[in-house]
């Protein structure tokens, strides 16, 4: 019953591009491109075929991502993307699954299911579309906006301290930390190929211009200018260090894998799953035993 | 029905609960008929807490406000239950005390028994928490309840400790047993031997929460999440212990992830159920709707207690009709039913899988504190798996079997007859399941045109056009030309039956359960009925309201409860008899 | 009436709202009447978004679909809206494009005028951005709208970019006018003069979001907070813009902190305001128990949208009534009232923060993305602060005066005969402000007693029997006796009371704004009415079922428009020959 | 208008004691004991009076708290009391604001609005009643409870990675960051005390034992073989230092004041606050003048 026709192999990125082709309705120059590209093209890298893969979003201009790549995807609540993810992925525990969200989505409305799904350690990619701002509602401030941006709620510039989604991440628990760049297609790709083959929760946290709503500071030349990449001078294997790392921000922006730790995931030690892991919960039979629960009642006489 | 009424009476934390609980699991053995419930405070030490239970040789579905026998181990339990006892009843007391106005008790047409709780505690066990356990001996012997039917439950509940404590423990119990049987003479409150028909099985004693359990367990439910919450918790708890039937239960950090972690379990293929109380559920309204529009199947039961706000946390009430009626934003189908009992219960939370997977919308359980945690004894064989293994019905989802044979490009939202698309389990390479919570065309992807949604929107509430005609017409209980006809829904059930029981004929029951789409038949009974009277556990009558926009019928009489404390038959009736 | 509609249709990002507004503006400024509707997809570059506008010699309440003259600065506007054309209307477009079928624009009965757009902002200016000023130009000239007004708005629009560029855009525009006024002949859509009554002050052009952030500033509203969420974010946006009169706004994390926040502010002493649009209300609901619970006053605004779940984000719908009618769990207090334009929203909104400080509770205002944003033109004095302050109504608000003088300790919750207790401004020492969300005794202090428990939910539920008498019963519009009434709420009142206008006598209008408390006087119109015909923006017909639950009164017929385009004078015209 | 009878002077502990004297419904030999206590003494030393200060709770076994001091309080619901406490704040900018909050509480349900109350520093004290479970419900596993926690959710021992409530708000930009236990009531009074004179969002994680669901570790004993005071090994001023000793926990674990910093506090950046800073909002007319009014509609002609 559980024999899957094989994937086309290999696989190619026009097996990613959607079906019935949706009119993309980015803005032109969106860094969004950017990223759906790297994930498309990490996900031919690493051979995984269309339907091994789910996509979960939230509600964003980023979170339209589903309806423009060809694979699984459900596009969901603002906020919500993570928990559902991690729903389906303790009955799909053999398929990649992805959470992408944006800045305000993710770490704003979602901030909750953030922080408690690092701790978790559920294995799945958390891409952060990151543009410092709310872009689909028109670009109020968002929690990754800079002090003193300037938006339709904070006229006279933004007055709260930005949340840094690396130092977060790292003090939560998360297992893998990363931050690309949008503008970067190439070492994206290769950062996003990586959490998705790091058992546990990664999270990747993508610096994206917004080339409506953030034209001062954030654009592609500003991003240029300023990052490097961590690779050479840093050891992900030192938490202290990334985190001194993390609050690096201003002249120089690091790019790259700031910590990396195994730990358990929570599909691990999960008994469910455990019980048979070579078949996902999904596809196993529906009905318990009649020994089973017969001795379920039992207990209660 | 004679029936003997037991009342443990104690603060939080002195063992009320395991005490009550042995002594009903006592009498279940024995073969009596069982119900048990528990009064409580949102407290862990301390308080009044109390549990009564009721045995008899028929069937008992509520709970009563009289005891036949009080054990009163804290000092609220005399001035508070005294007034209820049944004439001729008897208050245990430790003989220690000077607190206990044993006037009262007299005054109250009841006998004191001080008895030498802790003194037998101590001299013949050495604890004086054995001073339970003397107390419920010495009730046993007053009611003549069996003396080898303790003797079982203390042997299985102290063999773990060994058996010197179940000696010592049995020791304890037997000599308090003898004080009482020297005690037993003009004591009118005494057991009829068990019915002899209850022999056919085994018999447990369940509570709704545990019922609901089991019937999603049964129903191949395999995906749980939930945040603790009382009186809900209990379920996630249960089901927590049947992790290795291959169940993935998940506490989350809130209830907005459980029921978000519900759904993407769905969307992966399984059975999937979460819960909450009132104000959990509150925080769930939003995905209601996401289920909705996704036509994801999701069972959520909320377990209703007095509100509003934190309201009265451990009591129970009927308050959220309405609000799970209407709740989410926009328009969606959903399916509301109510259970009224623990066995009900059981297949209740079956069918709300099937309903779920049928129609792929969201199924709302709604059941309450009183049914959730008192306890009713049931035969095993009441609970019976394979009834609900032959009703399973996955209505159109797509194993990889199904898919195997897809000839057309699959879309997850195709328009039909039945309003129902084909859902496919996702993984399979014929069918990529796409979806977006905009509006979306077929194949899920978004799209804002005119006639487009239109249809969708008639396809997606076109399936409460098929749900409708599986709900379930009220239950009309007792004589049909009664000259009034109470109307109750959900878990009044056992009350409400028990006063149609004792009213010789002058009143019967119009009982709803399925809310949701409104069922046909539904109004049938109430224009066939003589003097309405509705009878709910709310302040505002909320199924009357709800009849009367789906029925036009107005129901002029109303018996309300809003103190958090459940109806009792003869409450109920005392009420009726300053209205009929 | 004679009017024009202007209708301006191209991709976001093309400059078709800040056109539009211009030429609204203008035509305020000229002394018309003019009603604007934006119809804009979910975003921000690219799709076909259009912004119509109307202008007439007598009041404008609605949008419609057909146009005199239509500007088509995308190649969706042409196929999209010409078959809309009114007859011998004018299609104006790039005389360079090589896409537009006149053929068909002149089977629609209209004419087709392609334009030296860029060639005119390319020469006599020198950026093609100006075509959309001359195309402006150009529908002016053909409607006989005077010049100047539309030389006054690029000035101001200009100025602060320096005068060179004034007298460019200036240039550019006379060129397009003067092109325009040489090929009037023949065009029948000419605007009448303005009426002259009109002058008596001046107009301002405004849409429903901020006739409510006015009414909330006049109203004393001293705290604000939010998340962005369309349709509701611009009133958001609009508070924003007046901190510096020392209102507090704050945007929050979510929207469960944005009805935090002001439960906090609330409770501070100030009052509140909140509000989202559907699925952002969603979250808010367990907190509107809370606010029963303690009887803290907060005005929540719901401005509806598509649904479900992100649905139709960008386009409009009454979907959430009966939502909002029983938003949250338990059984508390809770006002729901509707608007109905921009003026009555102004109004309104500072009626809502007198009923939450007179009754201590929640209170709803729903709205619509419709009403939200489109835009009418109304005199500056139709919005009178005095009239607002002359009603301001704090209730038994203690501030520290009143507080200094209080001879008995202060408990939050005493009982009164109204239901209401006096609320104290914390920070006096004569009157500390304590309450818990658990059941509370007068003090506010946790008790689970059941005698206190059936005296605090009388005393609450007791509050909506004053809140009654205050709701306003639904007005009727049109003759008495007409032998249809259309039965409506809400933000529809422009096109409805259109419709009865228009309809010669035919048809009046019962138009409901207070739906809970349920007004009293609610039945009678509908009990006087001949035919009887539901008109909403919803798929369930949701006034309807609220009325009949309410009055028992059945409405046979329903014409329900649920595509997210709002509906219009004539659609409504069309669907009721076919009923009536 | 707004003249405010002197508070008793000095004022004493018994200011303190409820009026309407409430039954304590706590355990006995719960830690929440202690924190009451230790709060009670704090306002006593930094003498303010009752009538200067609000409290505002969740739900739980700790947050029952404002029921047995004698204040303005209000418990709310589960998860909520920050951001309730912070909207009363920005409207009653002059009085002492405490959030209260159980760990399940505040970091579980309420954790979206706790990272993002740090962010804002808000003015205000937030103490967590930390006891590593959900002590009302019945002991149900909480973010805080370690590893290997057994409970009626867990029962072969919790799998998640614990929340750490100092890493997370040294990550989130909290400008006040300490812990203290109950079981040492004057050491935690004296941290109290200086949370609620830090001009921002000041944490105080609470260590607190629960006698009824929390046995085997975290009981006075455990802890008390454990704790050491950070004040002479450490400067609260270095961040990443900070982090690094967050990290402690087992055989040692730190109490004190991890982190101390000024930033501007949201009330000195509100607009509203500012303009009349001698008086809060809450106390200032209602109603805005007629230009005022007059000048925005001016704005839509
Ligand atoms: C519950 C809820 N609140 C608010 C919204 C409105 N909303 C839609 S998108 C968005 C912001 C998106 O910002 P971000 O997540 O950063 O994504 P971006 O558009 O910048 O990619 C908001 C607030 C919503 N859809 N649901
Ligand atoms: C929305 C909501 N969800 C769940 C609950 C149930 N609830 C009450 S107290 C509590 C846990 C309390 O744990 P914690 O916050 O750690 O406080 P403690 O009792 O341990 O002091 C929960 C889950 C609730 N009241 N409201
Ligand atoms: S608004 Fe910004 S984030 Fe959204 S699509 Fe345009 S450029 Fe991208
Ligand atoms: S259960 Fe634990 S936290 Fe709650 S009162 Fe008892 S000891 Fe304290
Ligand atoms: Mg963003
Ligand atoms: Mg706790």
């Amino acid at each position: 019953m559980t024999t899957v026709t094989p994937a086309p192999s290999p696989v190619t990125l026009n097996d990613y591009k959607p079906l019935f082709a949706e009119e993309n309705t980015w803005c032109a120059g969106c860094g969004d491109f950017g990223i759906l590209a790297a994930l498309q093209q990490a996900l031919v890298q690493l051979e995984i075929a269309p339907h091994r893969v789910m996509v979960v979003s939230g509600i964003g201009c980023g979170s339209k991502l589903p309806d423009y790549i060809r694979c699984n995807g459900w596009q969901t609540l603002h906020g919500r993307a993570l928990p559902v993810a991690q729903g389906f992925r303790l009955v799909q525990h053999h398929m990649t699954v992805l959470a992408v969200t944006g800045d305000g989505d993710g770490l704003g409305e979602g901030g909750n299911h953030w922080i408690h799904a690092m701790r978790r350690n559920v294995n799945l990619t958390h891409l952060v579309e990151n543009n410092q701002t709310y872009g689909l509602t028109k670009g109020q401030t968002s929690p990754t906006s800079d002090p003193g941006y300037i938006s339709s709620t904070t006229p006279e510039g933004n007055v709260e301290f930005a949340i840094n989604p690396i130092s977060v991440a790292l003090a939560a628990g998360a297992t893998f930390v990363a931050r690309g760049f949008s503008g970067s297609v190439k070492p994206l790709r290769d950062l996003i190929a990586m959490a998705i083959q790091h058992p546990g929760y990664a999270i990747v946290d993508i610096l994206q211009p917004c080339v409506t709503w953030n034209r001062v500071e954030y654009t592609y030349k500003w991003f240029k200018q300023r990052v490097y990449d961590l690779a050479e001078e840093h050891d992900p294997a030192d938490r202290t260090e990334a985190f001194r790392r993390s609050l690096e921000w201003g002249d120089r922006i690091p790019l790259g894998v700031f910590y990396r730790e195994e730990r358990d995931t929570l599909d691990a030690q999960t008994t469910a799953i455990q019980m048979e892991p070579e078949r996902p919960v999904a596809l196993r039979e529906l009905p318990v035993s009649r020994e089973q629960f017969e001795a379920l009642k039992t207990k209660l006489t | 029905m004679p029936e003997v009424i037991y009342t443990i009476g104690g603060a939080a934390g002195q063992g009320v609960e395991s005490s009550g609980a042995g002594l009903a699991k006592a009498h279940v053995r024995a073969g009596y008929h069982v119900f048990a419930a528990q009064d409580y405070e949102s407290r862990i030490r301390g308080g009044h807490n109390f549990y009564q239970l009721r045995a008899s040789d028929e069937p008992v579905h509520a709970h009563a406000r009289h005891h036949s026998i009080l054990i009163a181990l804290d000092d609220v339990s005399v001035p508070q239950h005294v007034p209820e006892m049944r004439a001729g009843g008897a208050v245990i007391y430790d003989a220690g005390r000077d607190d206990v106005d044993a006037g009262a008790i007299a005054d109250a047409g009841a006998r004191a028994v001080p008895a030498p709780l802790i003194e037998i505690a101590t001299t013949v066990g050495n604890d004086k928490v054995m001073a339970n356990t003397v107390a419920l001996s010495i009730a046993s012997a007053l009611t003549n309840f069996d003396f080898d039917a303790i003797a079982q439950i203390i042997r299985e509940n102290f063999s773990r400790k060994g058996g010197a404590a179940v000696e010592e423990n049995l020791a304890v119990a037997r000599a308090g047993y003898e004080w009482g049987a020297e005690r037993v003479d003009g004591f009118s409150h005494r057991l009829p031997p068990p019915p002899a028909g209850n022999g056919a099985g085994p018999s447990m004693l369940i509570h709704g929460n545990q019922a609901v359990a089991l019937g999603a367990i049964a129903a191949g439910c395999k995906a749980v999440s939930g945040y603790p919450m009382t009186p809900w918790s209990t379920i996630l708890e249960e089901l927590t212990g049947a992790r290795d039937l291959g169940i993935v239960v998940q506490q989350t950090e809130d209830e907005i992830a459980a029921i978000a972690f519900a759904l993407g379990a769905s969307w992966g293929g399984v059975r999937a159920l979460t819960g909450s109380s009132g104000g959990g559920f509150a925080l769930m309204v939003e995905h209601l709707s996401l289920a909705g529009m996704n036509e994801v199947p999701v069972v959520i039961v909320e377990v209703q207690r007095g509100g509003p706000a934190t309201g009265l946390a451990t009591r129970t009430e009927q308050p959220d009709l309405h609000f799970a009626l209407h709740a989410g934003h926009g328009e969606f189908p959903m399916i509301v039913t109510a259970l009224k009992d623990a066995v009900d219960g059981f297949y209740r939370t079956a069918r709300c899988f099937n309903l779920a997977e049928q129609y792929q919308c969201p199924v709302i359980l709604l059941s309450d504190l009183f049914t959730s945690n008192s306890l009713v004894s049931v035969p095993t064989s009441a609970l019976d798996l394979e009834a609900v293994l032959a009703e399973i019905d996955r209505g159109k989802t797509l194993t990889y079997d199904a898919i195997e044979e897809l000839a057309e490009p699959y879309g997850r939202y195709v328009f039909s007859e039945d309003g129902i698309s084909p859902r496919a389990v996702p993984g399979h390479p014929n069918a990529l399941v796409h979806g977006m919570s905009d509006e979306h065309d077929e194949f899920g992807g978004i799209t804002e045109e005119a006639t487009n949604r239109i249809a969708m929107m008639r396809k997606r509430m076109r399936k409460l056009e098929g749900a409708h005609t599986q709900m379930e017409p009220p239950t009309v209980y007792g004589p049909a030309e009664a000259p009034v006809s109470l109307v109750g829904w959900g878990g009044t059930w056992g009350v409400l039956t028990e006063v149609v029981d004792r009213s010789e004929g002058r009143f019967n029951l119009i009982h709803y359960t399925d809310l949701q789409p409104f069922p046909a038949g539904g109004v049938e009974p109430l224009e066939r009925a003589n003097t309405l009277v509705a009878v709910e556990q709310n302040f505002t009558g909320q199924l009357a309201q709800h009849l009367r926009a789906q029925t036009g019928v107005e129901i002029p009489n109303r018996i309300l409860k809003y103190d958090g404390r459940h109806m009792t038959p003869g409450w109920v009736m005392e009420q009726l008899e300053e209205i009929a």
